[in-house]
C-alpha cells in the first residue's frame, strides 16, 4: 500500500504540527498557491510504520552479503555515522564564518592530505558528489591544462571497452569525443590498439586499475609513456581503489588525475543509491585546475581557497562544498584504519576475492580470466550452462536473492556474456565466502535439475520477478490515484 | 584499524585454498617496481573511543551558535522520526535499487518521492534526486537546450536574481557544452527582475531560468515571466524552494503554460545542515520531457503474478545502459536524502509543510520589523519577499558579523562578499526555529552592534578579541 | 544460528578494541579469572548483520498493531527517546552534585507534580522500576502507615479475582495475605461480598478501576467508603490510567495510593519486556511513607530529598533514583500531549475500543460483558466457538500472527474462559481497527471452513508453533555447544 | 497535542457505528460526580520543536562536565553499533515476548544473554533481567533463604563493604519478608572485610552477601570468605561489576564450590550512565536453584516441525502463572537494556572486554600515582583494588568537590556522605574514557584545590563564585 493510500483528508502528524499562523497577506495573491499538494495525510504512527516496513523489504549490506562488484559494499561503521552527526557538524551552516568552522575544516584539510598521499598525488580537492561528478572534474581539468596550453586540438578521450558507463558519459559532458580501446584475450589493455589510437587529437585515457575486469593492467608504467609522450593525461577512475589501498599508488603508475569513490572504498554507506562523494585528486601539472573552493591551511588557520584566489580552476561543482556529510564519514573511517590497515584493506580483500574464485572454479564456474590472478574482485561467465540449460546469469542474480544474498554485478563489463563480476570485500568473513560457494552450486544443482525453478526465481521476495517491459510502455511514475 | 574478520588461522586456511604462499603471491602480477616501499603518511589507527574524543573536540569548535544564515541552505526542525528511520541499515546500507525484488522498500519509496515532487511543482514527473539544488540546475539547463528542438540557440536566460552559486555550478556544467548562460540584470529598486528589462532579449535563447523566491528572498513575477518566455519560445525552468510551495505557486501553474522544468534544494525537507551537505537536488518536468530527462525514474509495475511491484525505468537514457549517448552521467545520487524528505514530508502533509513556511515567514518578518526600528538599518528591496531579506547597514557589515559572532549569533550572509553589487548589506533568514526570544535577543544584539563603541566594549566585557 | 556458532577464536572487531595493556600485575594471582568467558568472537558487521536479522524476527509497535489487552501498546514517541538521549542526560552520572543535575532535576521535579495532578493525588515518588515495584511500594507504604499508628493487627490485603497476578505477589512481598473478592456477572465486584471480608484485619484493597475486565466500576465511591470505614486502605493500579486520564482521577475516587505503568500510559516503550517505570503517587496519609529518594525544590534548586529527612519513609527502591532515562521521556510525552491532550488520549482510546467493540459484535464474536460499555479495552469469548470447532483463544492469537497483528491478551483475566483481552489504544486508525474486525472474520471462516488451518498457525512466521512442554522439561537456558 | 489519527470524519462514523451520540456518552457508566469538572493544572502542549528547545536547554544545565565518579554506575565507552541497533523499532517498542513465534529476535537474543552472563559469572543458568543490581540483590537474598532448606534462619549475613545503597535497597525489600540483614564489619585498614571477623558469626544465617570488587574498589579474599560460607552452611551470593570478571576470578570459581548465585548491576556492559537507569541487574545461579529463581527465563526449544525455537520457560515461577505464589512479582523487567548489553559483549568480545577493564585499572592506577604525590592525600586503603579506589584528604572533600567541579570536573564521590565512617575521603574511579592528558589534568586541577587559596583565586580568575 502506498502511503497516499493511508492518508485521510484532515488527519495530522499533530504533535509535529506548528501553531497555525494566519495567512501570508503581505505576499500578492497572485503569487500564492490556490492547490493543496499531494502529500500524504497521516498521523506520526502511520509515517513510522509505514516507512518501517517498507525498510523491511529491502536488501542492505547490515542484512545481507552483497558481493556487488564494482560497487564495494563493506561495513559501514556506524561509529563514522554516528560522529559525523554530532550537534557541532549537524547544524553547522555551510556559510558559517571560517572561525566559527575550524573543526570541520580541519577534518576536511587532513581528508585532502590523506587522499592525496595514499593515492600519491599532490592535491584534492573534495567538492565533486560522486564518482561521475569526480570524472567529469577531472576531464574538465585535463580539458583547461591543454586550453591553457593552447592546445586546442585535443578533441579526443580513449577510453578502454571494459570501462564503467559513467567513464564515456563524463567525457562526452566535457565536450570531448571518445574512442574505444580494445581489451586482449587475457584481459589486459591492447598496447598496439592503443598505439594506434594515439595522437595530436588525444586529450587523454580514462581508466581503471585494476579494471572492471577485476584484473591488473599489467603494463600501466608503459601506457601511462605512451599516453605522455603523445601529449595526454592519464585519468584515473578510481571506483576499484580498494583493491590497492596501501599496496600502489595511482600516482606512481603515472596518472595524472583521479577520482575516488569515497562511498565505496572509505566505507561511506551507498543509502540506497547515495549519496556518494567523488573528491578529485592530481599530480603537480593539474593543481592550478583544482576544482574550488577546496580547503587550505595557514597561520594555524583553514580556511576556504575560492575561485578568486585560484583563477584557473574549473570552478565550482555545486551550491556548497561538497557532500559534507560523507567527507566527514570517510574521514573517520580513514582515521580508524589508519596507516596500519590501509594495506589491510586491499590484502584481505584480495584474499577473499582470490578465496572466492578458487572455490568457484573448483566448483566447476567458468572464469572468465582463468589466467589470471583476482585483484579484489573478479567475473565468472555461465554462457555455458545458459546455453545448456537455458539459466542466465540475471536467473542466477534472482535466485541468490531467495538464499538471502544480493546478486553480483551482471551484464557488467559489457565484453563478457553472461558474466556475473563478483567483489565480496574485504569485511566478508570466510565463513560467509563458503556460504555464497555452497550456493551457488546449489543453484547449479538446481538449474541442472530444475531450471524451471531458476528461472522464475525469486521466490520468496515481496514480488516476484517484475515487468520492466510494461513500467517502461505503461510509464506510471507518479501515483494519480 | 581495519573492520577485517580474519584470524590467522581463516587467512592461512584462505591461502591454502587458493593455492598461494602467503599474502604477497597475491600480488604478483603487480610489477614490483610500483609497490609502495615507504610507509603512508597517514595518522596510525585510532580506536572508536579514540575516533569518538577527537571528532568531538572538532565538532565542539564549531557548536554553539544560532544561525541565521540562509542563502539555499535552510535550518528547519526535523521530527525526530525521520532521522531514526532513514538511519535503519535497510535504508542507509542498501545499493541502488538494480536488483529490484530485493529493493521494493526503496523503489516504492522513490516512487512516492517522485508524487510527492511533481505536486508539490506541480508538474507530472520526477526523477529520483541528483546531487544539489545547483547541479540539478545545471541538468536542467542541459535538458532544455536538448529539449528546446525549435530554438536552435545554445543561450540560455538566467535571471541576475538566481543564487551565485548556482550560477557559476552551472556554469562549470555547461560551458564544456558550448552552453552560454546570459544574465539579466535585476532592478535594484525592488530586487526582482522587472519584465521590461526582458523585452531587450531576443528569442535568441532556448529557455529562461526563474528562481523563486529569488537570491534575495524577493518573489519574482513569475506568472508574467514565464508567458513572455512562452511567447519567445523559451522553456522555463523554476528553481524553486521546496518549503515555499506550500504556500506560494507551483511552477506548473506559473503564467498560461506553467513552467516546463522545475528544479532546486531539497534540503529543506528534512535534511539536515551538515555544512553544506549531503542534500539533494530535485527535478520535475512536464511528461512530454521525460526521455529528456537525467538521473534515475522509478515506475510502477506488475510481477510476473499480476501484483503491483516498482522498479527503475527508462534506463536508456542513463550512462550504464547509453555510455557514451547518456542524457547524463549522473550514476550515484542523493538517495537516502531522499529517504529523508519523504518521510518528513509524509510527517508534515500539505498542512504540516504549509505551517512551517508560513511560520518562518512570519518570523522573518518580525525581525524585519524590529530591525527597522534601529538607526542606519534599512531594507534593501521593495518586492514582497518569502521568509528571507536583505538589509542595508551603515556601518560596515563585517564588523557587525563579527560582534553578533562574540555574541554567539551568526546574524546573516555578508552580501559584500556574495554578491558585491548590493552593497553594504546582509541576506538574513529566519525559519520557524527561532523563538520570539531569540529574535528579541537578535535585536538587542544588533542594536549594540551598531553603536558605535561595540567593538571596544565587547573586548572589555569578555577579555575576548573578536573572533574574526 | 546463535552468534556463539558465528564466533571465530581471535576473531576481534578490531576497531573498537582499546590497545592492549599488560597485565594487573598488582592484582593476586588468586584472585583473577584463568577462564575464557563464553562471548563471541566476531567482526563488526557479524555482529550487526546478526542483530539487525534477529529484530527483524520481532513484532513492534513499529511495525505492526499490537493490541495487547492491558498492555497499552501505543505509539512511542521517536522525539521522546531523541531527546532523552541527549548527551547533558545521557552522560550524566547518578551521583552527580545537585548543581550538576539541574536540568534533569527540573524534568523530574515537574513530573511528579504533574502525575500527582492528573491523578488528584498529593505527591509523588519517581524511583519504582516498573508497576510491580510501584505496587510493592505502594503496598510498603500501607503497612507502614498502619504500623505507624500502632495498628499491627491488619494482616490481609482483598484482591478481586480478576487482578493482575502482579498484585497478588506483590501484596505477598510485602508481608500481607491475601484474599480474593469475587466479582458478578456483570463484571462489577460483589460489594456483598466485599463487606463480609471487611474487617480488622483489612490493610487495605488493591484495585484497578476500570478494572481489567475492561469495565469501569461503578460504585468505586461506595467501596472506597466501606473499605475506609473499616480502616482500610485503597491502593489503585495504574495499568488502566489510559482510559481515564483528563476524564476521572484516582484521587477523587477516593484511593490513597496508586502507582503509574508509565510504560503504558505515557508512552515510555516497552523494549520488548521492559524497562518500565511505576512511580507512585499517594494522598495525604501516606505522604510521611513515600519512597526516596524523591525530588524536592526550595530556594529555585532542586535536590533530591533523602531517607535522612524523611524518616518514616518505606526505602529506596534501587540502587539510584529509578529508571530515569524512561522518567526522561514520558515527561517529554506529558509535555507533548500537554493540558490538552490528556482526555483526547482517554477519548480517543475509548472511542477505537468501543467501536472495535461494536464491530466485533456486530460480526458475531460473544462479548464477555455485552452489556456494559467498553473502556479503552474489552474481552470476547470464543468459548462458543471452542466448544463447536475445537478452534481455541489461543489458536486465534496464532492465526492473527499470520495477518501481521500481533495477539491480544489472551487467557487473562481469569475469569472468562477462551477469552481475548483487546486493547487497540488511542494512537491506531480506524483504517486498521476495519482490517482487524475484518481478518478476525476471516479466521472465524477459517475455523468454520478448515480448522487445521487455524490449529496449527502461526504459517508464516519464523517458526512454527513452540513446543512448551519440551522447553520446561528438557531445560536448555544456556548454549553448552 | 496528542498521538491520535482520527479525523473528525473517523469520530463520527465511528460514534455512529456504536450507536452512541457523542464521546461522553461512551463515558456514560462512570459516575457524573466523579468526573473532572476543572482544568487540569498541567502545562499546555508544546510541539515536537518546542519540547526540543526545552529539553535542549535543560540538558545543557547538566553537560560539560568530566566525571570520575564510580560506586555502582560506570562511565565506559559504547561502541556507536550499540544504540543504533538497540534504537531499532523492533527492539524497542516490542512488548514481553509471550507470543514466542512473532518473537524469535528477542528470545534468541535472552537466551544469548543468558549464556554470555552465565560464562562470565562462571554459573549455569541466568534469568532475563531484573530491575538494576540493588534489586538483583534483594532478590537473591529472598531467592537464597528460600532456598537454603537446611538453614532455617531468616538471617543474612552482609559485608559491611558493600554498597550501601544495595544495602539499604535489600533491605526495603527483604525485611517485609521478616529477612535481617547483619552486617559484618569491615576491616579499616585493609577496606575488606578480614576472614577472622567471620569467626563471631555462628551458623546461624542463610547466606553471605559478599561484593567484589567491594563498594571501596578493593577486591575481598573471595575465596577464604566462600569456603567459610559454605563450611558454616551459608549459601554463597556474589556481587560483582561484569567488566571486572574479564579479568577477576568469577563467582563460579570462588573458593572450593564456588558462589551459589552471582548479581549485580548491567550497567557497564554498554548502558549510558542516564541518571541512574534505565540499567538492568542480572542473576546467574547453580542449575540446582533454579526453580527458584525470580524473573524471565528463555529456553531453546523447536516447534512442530523439529527447528530450533526459542520461547519464556519455567514459567509457573511467575506472578501471571502463580499470583501469590509466584516466587517475585517481578513482570516488566530491563530487557531492551539487556539488547544492549548482549550487543555490547558480542562486540568486546573476551579480550575487548578484558582490555577495557586493564584500561580502566591501569589509569586509575596513574590516577593513584599522580595523587600520592600531592601534598596531603593518602590511599585510604592497602587491599588490592580495581579500577576504583579511596582517597584520604586533610582539607574538607566538600570544598575540594566544589572547587574541581568548578573547573569542570567532578572529582569523585563524597563518602562523609555515603560511608560517614570512612572519613574525609573520595571515592574515585577512572574508565578507559580519560586519557593521560585527562588525567594529568584532574592532578593538576587537584593540586591546585588543595593549595590554600584555590577558591579565592578561582573568583578573580573567573569572575565566578563556586557552583555549589
Ligand atoms: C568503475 C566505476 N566507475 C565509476 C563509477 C561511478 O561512480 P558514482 O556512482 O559514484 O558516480 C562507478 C560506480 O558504480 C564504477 O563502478
Ligand atoms: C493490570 C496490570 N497491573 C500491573 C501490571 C504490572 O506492571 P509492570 O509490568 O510494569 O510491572 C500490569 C502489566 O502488565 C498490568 O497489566
Amino acid at each position: 500500500m502506498l502511503i497516499f493510500e493511508k492518508s485521510q483528508p484532515g488527519r495530522q502528524a499533530k504533535a509535529i504540527y506548528l501553531k497555525a499562523q494566519s495567512a501570508a497577506t503581505d505576499i500578492p495573491a497572485n503569487l500564492l498557491r490556490t492547490t493543496k499538494p499531494k502529500l500524504p495525510e497521516t498521523s506520526e504512527l502511520q509515517v513510522v510504520r509505514h516507512y518501517t516496513n517498507l525498510s523491511k523489504k529491502n536488501f542492505s549490506i547490515d542484512g545481507n552479503f552483497y558481493p556487488l562488484g564494482s560497487c564495494t559494499m563493506k561495513y559501514n561503521p556506524r561509529a563514522a555515522h554516528r560522529l559525523a552527526m554530532l550537534e557541532g557538524f549537524l547544524h553547522h551552516h555551510p556559510l558559517s564564518p571560517e572561525s566559527a568552522s575550524q573543526g570541520f575544516l580541519s577534518c576536511l584539510y587532513e581528508l585532502q592530505q590523506m587522499l592525496a598521499e595514499v593515492t600519491g598525488m599532490k592535491a584534492t580537492s573534495l567538492t565533486p558528489m560522486a564518482g561521475a561528478q569526480g570524472e567529469f572534474a577531472g576531464m574538465a581539468m585535463i580539458r583547461a591544462y591543454h586550453q591553457a596550453r593552447g592546445d586546442a586540438a585535443r578533441t579526443e578521450v580513449l577510453i578502454p571497452d571494459a570501462a564503467h558507463g559513467t567513464n564515456p558519459a563524463s567525457a562526452v559532458m566535457c565536450g570531448y569525443e571518445v574512442k574505444e580501446i580494445p581489451t586482449k584475450a587475457d584481459g589486459d589493455i591492447d598496447l598496439e590498439a592503443l598505439k594506434i589510437a594515439l595522437g595530436p587529437q588525444t586529450a587523454g585515457i580514462m581508466l581503471t586499475n585494476p579494471s572492471t575486469l577485476g584484473v591488473f593492467e599489467r603494463s600501466i608504467k608503459e601506457m601511462a609513456r605512451l599516453v605522455h609522450e603523445a601529449g595526454g593525461l592519464l585519468y584515473y577512475d578510481g571506483a576499484n581503489l580498494n583493491a590497492i589501498l596501501g599496496k600502489v599508488r595511482p600516482g606512481d603508475m603515472g596518472f595524472d588525475v583521479l577520482h575516488f569513490n569515497l562511498h565505496k572504498t572509505f566505507a561511506t554507506p551507498h543509502g540506497g543509491g547515495g549519496p556518494g562523494a567523488g573528491p578529485v585528486a592530481v599530480g603537480k601539472r593539474l593543481v592550478p585546475f583544482l576544482p574550488t573552493p577546496f580547503v587550505a591551511y595557514e597561520n594555524g588557520r583553514y580556511y576556504w581557497s575560492e575561485q578568486s584566489t585560484n583563477l584557473q580552476s574549473v570552478g565550482r561543482f555545486g551550491a556548497f562544498m561538497g557532500n559534507a556529510g560523507v567527507l566527514l564519514r570517510a574521514y573517520i573511517y580513514m582515521r580508524m584504519i589508519g596507516k596500519e590497515g590501509m594495506a589491510e584493506v586491499a590484502n584481505m580483500a584480495t584474499l577473499n576475492a582470490n578465496y572466492l574464485q578458487a572455490k568457484l572454479a573448483k566448483a566447476g564456474f567458468k572464469l572468465a580470466y582463468p589466467e589470471r590472478q583476482a585483484t579484489h574482485e573478479f567475473i565468472i561467465t555461465l554462457s555455458d550452462q545458459a546455453k545448456a540449460f537455458g539459466v542466465t546469469a540475471k536467473d542466477y542474480a534472482k535466485r541468490l536473492l531467495d538464499y538471502g544474498i544480493h546478486a553480483p554485478t551482471i551484464y557488467f563489463p559489457l565484453l563478457v556474456p553472461e558474466c556475473l563480476l563478483i567483489e565480496p570485500t574485504e569485511t566478508e568473513s570466510k565463513e560467509e565466502l563458503d556460504r555464497f560457494v555452497e550456493v551457488m552450486c546449489q543453484i547449479k544443482q538446481e538449474a541442472q535439475t530444475n531450471p524451471e525453478l531458476v528461472k522464475t526465481a525469486p521466490h520468496t521476495m515481496p514480488v516476484r520477478r517484475l515487468d520492466d517491459v510494461k513500467a517502461a510502455k505503461d510509464l506510471d511514475v507518479v501515483f494519480l490515484g | 584499524m581495519s573492520f577485517v574478520p580474519h584470524t590467522k588461522t581463516d587467512i592461512k586456511a584462505m591461502l591454502q585454498a587458493i593455492g598461494v604462499e602467503d599474502l604477497q603471491a597475491l600480488f604478483a602480477e603487480i610489477p614490483d617496481n610500483l609497490k609502495i616501499t615507504n610507509e603512508l603518511q597517514v595518522p596510525a589507527a585510532l580506536n572508536e573511543l579514540e575516533v569518538s574524543q577527537l571528532m568531538s573536540e572538532r565538532a565542539k569548535l564549531d557548536a554553539g551558535y544560532q544561525s541565521y544564515l540562509g542563502a539555499g541552505a535552510y535550518e528547519h526542525h526535523i521530527p525526530a522520526a525521520v532521522w531514526e528511520l532513514v538511519s535503519r541499515g535497510e535504508f542507509y546500507t542498501a545499493y541502488t535499487p538494480y536488483q529490484a525484488e530485493a529493493s521494493q522498500g526503496g523503489l516504492q519509496l522513490i516512487y512516492e518521492y517522485q508524487t510527492m515532487m511533481a505536486s508539490l511543482t506541480g508538474l507530472e514527473v520526477s526523477n529520483a534526486s541528483l546531487y544539489d539544488g545547483a547541479n540539478a540546475l545545471a541538468e536542467a539547463i542541459l535538458m532544455a537546450v536538448r529539449a528546446n528542438k525549435k530554438s536552435k540557440s545554445n543561450k540560455v536566460l538566467v535571471l541576475g536574481s538566481l543564487h551565485p552559486f548556482y550560477k557559476t555550478t552551472a556554469q562549470t556544467v555547461t560551458s564544456l557544452q558550448n552552453i552560454e548562460l546570459v544574465e539579466v540584470p535585476i532592478d535594484f529598486e525592488s530586487g526582482r527582475v522587472e519584465l521590461a528589462k526582458l523585452a531587450q532579449y531576443t528569442n535568441e535563447a532556448a529557455a529562461l531560468v526563474i528562481q523563486q523566491p529569488n537570491f534575495f528572498g524577493c518573489l519574482e513575477t513569475v506568472d508574467e515571466l514565464t508567458d513572455w518566455a512562452h511567447q519567445q519560445g523559451l522553456l522555463v525552468i523554476a528553481v524553486v524552494n521546496p518549503t515555499s510551495l506550500a504556500l506560494l505557486k507551483e511552477p506548473g501553474r506559473w503564467g498560461q503554460l506553467g513552467a516546463d522544468i522545475a528544479c532546486g534544494e531539497g534540503q529543506p525537507l528534512g535534511v539536515p545542515l551538515s555544512s553544506g551537505g549531503p542534500y539533494f537536488g530535485f527535478l520535475t518536468c512536464k511528461k512530454v520531457l521525460i526521455r529528456e530527462m537525467p538521473g534515475r525514474i522509478v515506475g510502477r509495475t506488475v510481477d510476473q503474478e499480476g501484483k503491483q511491484g516498482f522498479t527503475l525505468t527508462l534506463q536508456a537514457r542513463e550512462q550504464h545502459i547509453r555510455r557514451a549517448k547518456a542524457k547524463s552521467n549522473v550514476c550515484t545520487n542523493q538517495g537516502l536524502l531522499v529517504v529523508a524528505a519523504t518521510i518528513y514530508m509524509s510527517l508534515l502533509g500539505p498542512e504540516g509543510l504549509k505551517r512551517v513556511a508560513l511560520a518562518s515567514h512570519h518570523q522573518t518578518k518580525q525581525l524585519v520589523e524590529g530591525l527597522l526600528k534601529l538607526p542606519g538599518v534599512k531594507q534593501a528591496f521593495q518586492a514582497p519577499f518569502f521568509h528571507e531579506v536583505v538589509m542595508k547597514f551603515e556601518k560596515p557589515v563585517a564588523e557587525i558579523l563579527s560582534y553578533c559572532q562574540t555574541e554567539g549569533i551568526l546574524a546573516g550572509v555578508n552580501l559584500n562578499v556574495l554578491k558585491p553589487e548590493c552593497g553594504n548589506a546582509l541576506l538574513i533568514c529566519v525559519t520557524e526555529t527561532k523563538t520570539m526570544a531569540d529574535i528579541e535577543h537578535y535585536i538587542q544584539v544588533m542594536k549594540h552592534a551598531l553603536s558605535d563603541h561595540s567593538q571596544r566594549s565587547k573586548i572589555v566585557e569578555n577579555g575576548l578579541g573578536a573572533k574574526v
